[in-house]
């Protein structure tokens, strides 16, 4: 470890001023609003402390005035770019209190949406990373593929960010016709691309130079920290709701094939020809949370493949909507999904009424963010939007 | 037309040169902004290298360019920036200072114009006149010099062909040259001693509370 | 010529003579026009800026759209396809009216005269090295015998409006890209000089113009197919000339994902633009440089003027059509040249990440330096032991092979036996054959007055 | 051009030197910024180099000094970078033990 990545080494014998530097609300690479408040020696990074609360807009205050039908649409507005994940963790905590199952069909149209979200989510979160390491490229061909999920989803929902797709009791309308081909066609077209992207960025010479070895987040502080999602896993710990959540959740997953992406002795569960994890990469480095993010796209395909095949398979509906003057029964109800970004928790406290008495998010990007601080110490200041990239934030989640 | 034919590119080019050097030193002595005198300086110096090209002296003005303004001056902005806390970056001399120093400076100033006209040989051109620029381009020769062979002292037939070989003492500017890059490289190794960073380390527990702050 | 004609003009007219290098133009101003003799050569200097400063405009232009379709295509997408008909071509010059159109900001906190200076500085200083920049056989605005050295100089000094961008912009960003880019620059300039010093060691000058002619001929006979040490330290070049004209992934200074942009950060309208076209005019000149270092200048790969006979004769001072065709001809296979180089840079650009300032330190010192100076080394073994080269199978030029590559050794030793007497591997009798132009001021041999004729044994005899 | 610029001589290369040589000695004095002084010694030198290449220009005088004014200038220029270089060294060194770049404050030997 050279001395500028040593964080014991405090003080260099040419005596310059510390420097603080405001990064952000509005800079280039904090992915939205967040301000970072770097204190530098030059270019080492001594200290960063994260500030938040630039997107806050009361959403959960919003949800204790309006019936959970009606707060879908503030839920597509947290984690904006996987807004069906954020629709899906909603409904089914609602569901959860009420009690209500969804209709075989409708599950697996929800686990195909919800995929196929998290799909476009990791690419973002890739190109936007490319961006952060000064390669423009990557971020347009992650936008390319993207835009065929946004197509699907437009064709579903009518909308191409904001959803409102899944509501609690069912979703708001059933595939159109010929949906089914569009979407194993996408599949078929981003398979290929997949190495391209492996080739830009995963095993790029610079790529791996600028994050292999930086922002090391060791399994036990990523646990501390309350990291989850491909920052967790990145870090070695083999957790995914998917597999390990409340049977509420786990349920819509049953009869589907898929390992959880993470390093376990050494190797990744690998079915493709994929880049070896080079030598300089230690685990819990920014190099493995991207490559997490690389593996669960592909591992998303093949679910979205099985659903695909489930859903035309399984007959009845997608489930009924609940309607607005639904009567909430008095009680509480708490249920986390795994969300491309992390787990992502709702809360919600009923008094009888039609409307919540209280709705709480648990935010997977809060929790995430707060390692920056840790992880930004004695880094370089090119460190930086490279560690905050690798956490993969939307600021709309953690300001809600 | 006549103003043309008139003026003297030489003169006018010579005068440019010599003011914007001129200028830009008293301009340095002036300001008492460090940043704005290290750019002064850039542009003196600059300046001065115009003048060698003038004087014929091609290689001596790009080895100002390229070592005086594109590297001491460089790692004094370098110093500059390091040092650039806000009471230091304008530091003014104390006024009586700057009486003695300007009487003391002008006469030193007066003396030198004085000499410099003094000698008729400095204030006139020779008989025969100038060499033609032309032949004056003098890369090769300095190369030569300080190789060891003084090209400029072989002795030449009419048509400028070499006739006698140079006396085996004569090694032209090997020797200096040997010397100035040893001693070049004992001072960037002692420059970078002096100036070394020493790394003090605290312990694990201390930096941590330290970061807090 | 001048001279001649002008005896009592002499010492004015070398003199302008040598500061700017147009005593063709102003020659047939004088003669054809019948002007007076100042007012041509002032106008003479005047056609010559004019032309280096319309190219690196037009360059800045053409490459700034360049960039747009070159990013664009790389990134599977069109660029800008509406600006001006078919292909934008009118996008940079409506970039330039809206940057022209912009509002000139300069902060509260910055220092203002170096805050308006600086991107003159940078501008200027870019601009400047193309004086000595031979675009053809004797196209050259200041044709001075350190070209290379005058290049390189003129060169780093645009770190310095960088760096006063940096300081007076009042910004920490700034300040940040200021000095990374000013530690870069002067890292880099250390291999950078020890690559150009290879091929000045093969052609034994520093003369641009002279040593791109000694690359005429087949590619065979450029310089970076001399020796695999030449190949090799092209590459190093590459890189460092890369980095010191700050151009992906080496563009630390105005890295927009860590410093917002840099150096540039505060600047807005007409002086963001001057930078702009200084990093642009730079990016052209390294690439003009490695050009006629490494790839033979304006000599194609193939010799088509050499064949037809078109080409001026060595030391030719006449005016003649064909020449005149034949140096055009060359001007735009050099221009083609360099603008492939400079398109790679575009390639690399829009396909690397950004290295890090410690990733780009180490790059410099840990494996350029080291590499630069093992190529020199070789390459000046291989020179002295003679070793095989591509040229001396494949015709490299129309006297066979050999050439004139070697002055270095031969032509002390061909006109001064002096110098290569002393030189402890030069002990066999100097080649009397070729007729020698003796080097101004210092009476040591040039490259031959005939050396396009010369025959191949004499120019090689120094080593043999 | 006025008569006193009508050719020129050396003597006018000598006058820019002086003037550069004595802003140099002036920089040196009253400057209070070790970076100031520092400056003053470059200009200080730049000014002695105009005076030898002047001196060694055949163009001004055909008897001139010849090669010799124009090697000296080189000794100069890159003593003066290592010069510059250790006196940088040394400077920021006083600025760490000092925390300041006043020359006035250097009063103690010992560093």
């Amino acid at each position: 470890m050279s001395i500028i990545n040593d964080p014991r080494v405090v003080e260099f014998n040419i005596r310059t001023d510390e420097m603080l530097i405001n990064m952000g609300p509005q800079h280039p690479s904090t992915h939205g609003v967040l301000r970072l408040v770097l204190r530098t020696d030059g270019e080492v990074v001594l200290g960063a402390a994260p500030h938040i609360g630039y997107l806050h807009r009361c959403a959960e205050k919003i949800g204790e005035n309006l019936a959970p039908r009606q707060w879908v649409p503030y839920t597509d507005r947290m984690d904006y770019l996987a807004s069906m994940n954020m629709n899906l963790g909603w409904a089914l905590v609602v569901e959860k209190l009420l009690q209500l199952e969804v209709p075989e069909k409708g599950r697996h149209l929800r686990v195909l949406v919800a995929e196929l979200n998290r799909i476009a989510s990791h690419l973002v979160a890739m190109g936007t990373y490319g961006l952060d390491l000064g390669s423009f490229t990557p971020f347009l061909y992650a936008f390319r593929e993207r835009e065929k999920i946004l197509d699907l989803f437009e064709q579903v929902c009518g909308a191409r960010l904001t959803y409102s797709y899944i509501v609690p009791g069912g979703v708001t309308g059933d595939l159109p016709q010929g949906w089914l081909q569009n979407c194993a066609q996408f599949l078929q077209e981003l398979e290929p691309v997949v190495d391209d992207y492996h080739a830009l960025l995963t095993s790029n010479a610079i790529f791996i130079k600028r994050t292999a070895g930086v922002g090391v987040l060791p399994g036990e502080m990523a646990v501390n920290y309350g990291c989850t999602g491909p920052v967790l896993r990145g870090s070695g710990i083999d957790q995914d709701l998917r597999r390990d959540g409340e049977p509420w959740y786990t349920s819509l997953y049953d009869g589907y094939q898929f390992a959880v992406i993470v390093q376990k002795e050494g190797h990744y569960p690998q079915d493709h020809d994929y880049p070896a994890v080079p030598a300089e990469a230690v685990l819990g480095d920014c190099w493995h949370r991207f490559y997490v993010r690389m593996l669960e796209v592909v591992q998303s395909m093949d679910i979205v493949r099985q659903a695909l095949d489930k859903y035309a398979a399984a007959a009845g509906d997608c489930g009924t909507p609940i309607k607005l003057n639904h009567k909430l029964p008095p009680g509480e109800a708490y249920l986390e999904t795994e969300a491309p970004k992390g787990q992502m928790g709702f809360y919600l406290v009923t008094d009888g009424s039609a409307i919540p008495w209280r709705v709480r998010a648990r935010s997977s990007c809060f929790a995430n963010v707060s390692v920056t601080s840790e992880l930004c110490r004695g880094c370089l200041l090119a460190d930086v939007p490279a560690i905050v990239g690798s956490l993969d934030i939307v600021l709309g989640e953690i300001d809600r | 037309m006549t103003i043309w034919a008139a003026t003297d590119w030489y003169a006018f080019f010579f005068l440019l040169f010599a003011l914007l050097a001129c200028g830009f030193a008293a301009a340095v002595l002036f300001t008492s902004n460090i940043v704005r005198m290290a750019f002064y300086l850039t542009l003196s110096l600059g300046a001065t290298a115009g003048l060698f090209f003038l004087a014929g002296a091609e290689f001596v003005g790009v080895m100002q360019l390229m070592i005086y303004v594109g590297g001491t001056l460089v790692l004094l902005v370098f110093g500059v920036m390091l040092t650039a806390r806000a009471p230091f970056l304008s530091l003014r001399p104390r006024s009586g200072e700057w009486i003695v120093s300007l009487i003391a400076g002008g006469t030193l100033l007066f003396l030198l114009i004085a000499s410099a006209f003094g000698v008729r040989n400095w204030r006139t051109a020779s008989d025969s006149g100038p060499l033609p620029l032309a032949e004056a381009q003098t890369a090769t020769a300095v190369g030569a010099g300080l190789t060891g062979v003084r090209v400029d002292r072989l002795n030449r037939d009419a048509a400028g062909h070499a006739l006698s070989q140079l006396p085996h003492t004569d090694s032209g500017y090997l020797l200096p040259f040997v010397i100035v890059s040893v001693h070049l490289l004992v001072v960037l190794v002692g420059a970078a001693y002096l100036a070394r960073a020493k790394v003090r380390r605290r312990s694990a527990t201390e930096s941590t509370a330290s970061v807090e702050g | 010529m001048v001279r001649e004609r002008f005896p009592d003009q002499v010492r004015y007219a070398s003199c302008v003579e040598h500061v700017i290098e147009s005593a063709a133009v102003a020659e047939f101003l004088v003669h054809t026009l019948s002007l007076p003799a100042p007012l041509a050569y002032l106008l003479a200097a005047l056609i010559h800026c004019g032309f280096i400063l319309g190219l690196v405009a037009a360059g800045a232009v053409v490459f700034i759209w360049a960039e747009r379709k070159v990013s664009g295509r790389i990134q599977d997408r069109l660029g800008p396809t509406r600006t001006g008909g078919k292909f934008g071509w009118l996008q940079s010059p409506a970039d330039g009216i809206k940057v022209l159109a912009k509002e000139d900001l300069i902060p509260r906190a910055a220092d203002r005269l170096l805050f308006r200076a600086a991107p003159y500085v940078s501008f200027s200083s870019s601009f400047t090295a193309y004086l000595a920049l031979p675009f053809a056989d004797g196209w050259v605005a200041f044709d001075t015998n350190v070209a290379v050295f005058f290049i390189l100089a003129v060169l780093g000094l645009e770190v310095f409006g960088v760096i006063l961008a940096g300081y007076a912009s009042g910004s920490k960003w700034s300040l940040f890209g200021a000095m990374r880019e000013a530690a870069q620059v002067v890292s880099y300039e250390v291999p950078l000089g020890i690559c150009v010093v290879i091929p000045v060691l093969l052609t034994g000058t520093m003369n641009l113009t002279t040593i791109a002619n000694m690359q005429a001929g087949w590619c065979s006979n450029w310089l970076i197919f001399h020796d695999p040490f030449t190949f090799a330290v092209f590459w190093i070049y590459a890189t460092c000339a890369l980095a010191s004209v700050n151009r992906a992934p080496f563009d630390l200074a105005e890295a927009e994902s860590e410093l917002v942009a840099g150096f540039m950060t505060e600047y807005s309208g007409m002086r963001w633009s001057l930078f702009f076209m200084a990093e642009y005019s730079s990016m052209l000149l390294v690439s003009c440089l490695a050009v006629i270092l490494f790839f033979g200048g304006w000599h194609g790969p193939i010799p088509v003027f050499d064949w037809l006979g078109w080409a001026y004769p060595g030391g030719a001072s006449s005016w003649q059509l064909t020449g005149f065709l034949a140096n055009l001809a060359g001007c735009v296979n050099f221009i083609t040249k360099a603008v492939i180089g400079v398109t790679v840079m575009l390639w690399i650009r829009w396909t690397l990440p950004r290295l890090r300032i410690d990733q780009v330190m180490t790059m410099c010192l840990k494996y350029c330096v080291p590499l630069a100076a093992i190529c020199f080394i070789g390459a000046l073994w291989w020179q002295v032991a003679g070793w095989w080269s591509p040229n001396h199978w494949l015709p490299l030029r129309p006297d066979g092979p050999g050439g004139m590559r070697e002055t270095w050794v031969v032509a002390p030793e061909a006109a001064c036996g002096e110098v290569a007497r002393r030189l402890p591997w030069a002990d066999s009798a100097p080649p009397h054959g070729a007729a020698r132009r003796t080097l101004p001021g210092c009476g040591l041999a040039g490259p031959p007055a005939g050396w396009r004729t010369g025959s191949p044994a004499a120019a090689r005899g120094g080593v043999q | 051009m006025c008569g006193l610029l009508a050719q020129i001589t050396v003597s006018h290369y000598l006058v820019v030197g002086a003037v550069l040589f004595v802003t140099g000695v002036l920089c040196m004095a009253t400057k209070r910024n070790a970076l100031g002084v520092l400056m003053g010694i470059e200009l200080l030198l730049n000014g002695a180099n105009v005076n030898f290449v002047a001196f060694g220009s055949k163009l001004l005088r055909a008897d001139a000094l010849g090669l010799d004014g124009q090697l000296i200038p080189l000794f100069v220029i890159v003593l003066a970078a290592a010069e510059a270089a250790v006196a940088l060294a040394i400077a920021l060194n006083f600025y760490n033990n000092h925390t300041t770049v006043d020359v006035d404050k250097a009063e103690e030997l010992k560093g």
